[in-house]
């Protein structure tokens, strides 16, 4: 159990030392966000309609720059090997890390998304579909990506096929986090897209991690 | 330090966990049902804001289509339970008629659906010209199985549903007892929709 | 084959496009592993000798 | 239970062999299937009596469909054996179905946009079906492109393995869409409860276009999955000895 503790401490110990790293996610959000603002006429209604779409797909697409060096940074420096023969077990290896990247990547994702709903013109009311999907689905693609970061991790290409391969594993949760959003705009019921939000993410924090120490076993081999 | 077996049970522990909270989370969604289209319950239900786009799926009903000015049609679409008033200005799709099931992209305006996208739902059923007319006002024609109601789950507004008038009983003819949903999930939707038969 | 066959009430941009593309997309799940094995093949004759 | 027999039909060359005479019945009964169901659904099916003769898309729909599902169900199965029992055979069925898959799932995509215009009244639309069909083909993709990613074919189909199978609960999904949510897209005419709503006129086809489509894909992944193991067992006695008997044949069969 300590060991994890100390893994888990050693990530975000290394994310505190490379600050550019971990600040590059909410920056490329922001960006994203404000290049649409920028986009459209001033005050355009049509921008507040779109603004679920654009914080989600923003939001994903962020976390996703930081997803490749998941495992590439302790794969080049050797830690990835010793965590192999290491007797820690590699699955809860993998679930400590994609917590982590989270934590680094996802969480400021959902903090940052009120405020930039905001500039979005996006009703108030809304703010709570909106950043409860957030925190359930900003995780899902952490452990989702993390899968995928493992499966490519010893790859010369692997950061180009690393999205392709996350975007189609990710959809059902960019459909029901921005489905939220639109149905308690229209006065429907949001629970039942979040429901599925959080039935997604159970299913990959449980499943994903084992998954995912199967495939950097089988890189390694 | 756990010994080895004690890990073991951990893990599976954790698996075992973590797929009952999924099952819990995804037959709660369930229950409270997804849709691509709302129905007509769903709208007359729940305060639905003027501004908002919204999918309407239903049948049109027998007799109300009235054809306007240019290519503006009016008509009212029913899920056997209840019935919204529908307008539309533009090229209907090839199936369209009365008693075709359709799905309508519009906004709710002082009490009309207003279209600007009609498309049709076919059915499920195929069969030869000749053996559709002497199946006319058999069962499996025009079911209102595809159209079940996303929020008919609660009791509540099933039973305003039920004693409501707004559902000309005369257009959409079901076998006693029938009318209504039997149950909250889905198959119960499903088998009582298939008895609800609208003759064309 | 009469006209009315290949009109097909009105739809036959959308039969006929369906069963070409259906045509296609057969013959290559056919012609493609045949194409590869011809050149694995023939790499494989080259190496022997 | 004597296993013997698989174990023997597992091993690379005894397969090879099996398939070098198996696949041109699977190739020739799907062909003459194939030609039965499209002439059956073209010619001899009476139009429907609602959608006319735009229903007869159905005849290269579904069995599209059909098998993009089925296909990829046997990929995830595949991709368990490989990891589990590090079987080399089904590391090459594996990889042999993904383009196989992709090309079916593809036709049923487009098929499927040619007869929504005409009876829907658009190409496409959001719905539940259509959307998981076409992350459907995002993960055969998927599966395709990082198999060709790795230099080592056997990382690279263990790999392939875990994705189809992760991918693997897209499959209940399209399946199970038009009963769990609202869809535009219809319900199920033939994989239902009780009797099939298809009359028997214009289902014989169809189910004749099913069958066929499934020898079809048969034929192509046996085809394909020979390939893979030529080229994972070059260097062997068998392949040396196979590739000097199938060279005087490889340009008639």
């Amino acid at each position: 159990m300590s060991a994890l503790v100390a893994l888990f401490a050693r990530e975000l110990k290394l994310a505190a030392r490379a600050r550019t790293e971990w600040l590059m996610p909410p920056l490329f959000f922001v960006i994203v966000v404000t290049l649409f603002g920028f986009g459209v006429r001033p005050n355009d209604p049509q921008l507040a309609a779109f603004a679920p779409a654009i914080l989600w797909v923003g939001a994903l697409l962020a976390a996703l720059l930081s997803l490749e060096r998941l495992y590439r940074s302790d794969q080049e420096d050797g830690t990835l090997e010793q965590l192999l023969v290491s007797p820690t077990s590699l699955t809860f290896a993998v679930f400590i890390k994609s917590l982590a990247h989270w934590l680094l990547s996802g969480l400021p994702l959902v903090l940052l998304a009120a405020p930039l709903a905001a500039m979005l013109g996006f009703p108030s009311a809304l703010l709570t579909p909106l950043v409860v999907g957030l925190a359930l689905g900003t995780p899902c693609l952490s452990f989702i990506g993390g899968f995928v970061a493992a499966l490519t991790v010893g790859l010369p290409r692997g950061g180009a096929l690393l999205p392709v391969l996350v975007l189609p594993l990710i959809v059902p949760v960019v459909i029901f986090g921005a489905g939220a959003v639109r149905a308690s705009g229209q006065g429907l019921d949001a629970s039942a897209p979040l429901y599925f939000l959080a039935a997604i993410l159970m299913f990959t924090l449980t499943v994903l991690p084992w998954l995912a120490a199967a495939a950097l076993r089988n890189a390694f081999e | 330090m756990m010994s080895k077996r004690q890990k073991r049970m951990a893990a599976v522990a954790a698996l075992v966990v973590g797929l009952a909270l999924t099952a819990v989370f995804g037959f709660t969604a369930f229950r409270k049902n997804m849709m691509y289209f709302y129905t007509p319950t769903d709208i007359l239900d729940h305060q639905v804001a003027d501004d908002a786009r919204l999918r309407l799926g239903g049948l049109v009903m027998v007799g109300s289509v009235k054809r306007g000015d240019g290519l503006q049609v009016d008509f009212t679409l029913s899920d056997c339970e209840k019935s919204l008033p529908v307008r539309y200005d533009g090229i209907l799709p090839d199936l369209f008629k009365e008693g075709q099931g359709i799905v309508a992209t519009g906004t709710m305006q002082n009490g009309v659906f207003v279209a600007d996208e009609v498309l049709a739902k076919h059915d499920e059923n195929y069969m030869p010209p000749e053996l559709a007319k002497s199946l006319k006002t058999a069962d499996g024609k025009h079911s209102c199985a595809p159209f079940k109601s996303a929020t008919g789950v609660s009791p509540a507004p099933r039973s305003q549903a039920v004693s409501s008038s707004s559902a000309p009983r005369s257009a959409l003819r079901a076998r006693e007892g029938t009318v209504g949903r039997a149950d909250g999930d889905v198959k119960g939707g499903v088998i009582v929709g298939r008895d609800a038969v609208v003759p064309s | 084959m009469s006209a009315e066959f290949w009109e097909m009430g009105g739809y036959a941009v959308y039969v006929w496009g369906s069963f070409a593309a259906a045509l296609i997309i057969y013959v290559w799940n056919v012609v493609a592993p045949r194409r590869r094995r011809r050149a694995i093949l023939g790499s494989l004759l080259e190496t022997d000798e | 239970m004597n296993w013997t027999w698989f174990h023997r039909l597992a091993s690379p060359p005894s397969f090879f062999r099996f398939a070098e005479r198996f696949a041109p019945w699977f190739g020739g009964l799907g062909l003459l299937l194939l030609l039965v169901a499209w002439y059956g659904g073209l010619v001899l099916a009476p139009a429907d009596y609602q959608q006319k003769d735009a229903f007869r898309i159905i005849y290269v729909h579904v069995p599209a469909a059909a098998v993009s599902l089925s296909l990829y169900i046997a990929m995830a199965v595949c991709g368990a054996i490989t990891l589990i029992w590090r079987m080399k055979l089904a590391e090459c069925v594996l990889v042999a179905i993904a383009p196989v898959g992709a090309s079916f799932t593809a036709l049923a995509l487009l098929t499927g946009m040619l007869w929504g215009k005409p009876m829907w009244g658009a190409y496409w639309v959001w719905d539940a079906r259509l959307t998981a069909e076409l992350v459907l083909l995002f993960l055969y993709l998927g599966v395709v492109g990082l198999n060709g990613a790795f230099d080592d074919p056997r990382t690279a189909a263990r790999a392939c393995g875990l994705l189809a199978i992760v991918g693997a609960v897209n499959v209940p999904i399209v399946h199970y869409s038009v009963v769990w949510w609202n869809s535009l897209h219809q319900g199920s005419t033939i994989l239902k409860f009780g009797k099939p709503n298809i009359s028997a006129s214009m289902a014989w086809p169809l189910y004749a276009g099913l069958l066929g489509t499934y020898l079809w894909c048969g034929y192509a992944v046996l085809r394909r999955a020979q390939n893979e193991l030529l080229l994972r067992e070059r260097g062997t006695r068998w392949v040396r000895e196979m590739g000097t008997e199938l060279a005087g044949t490889a340009d008639v069969c």
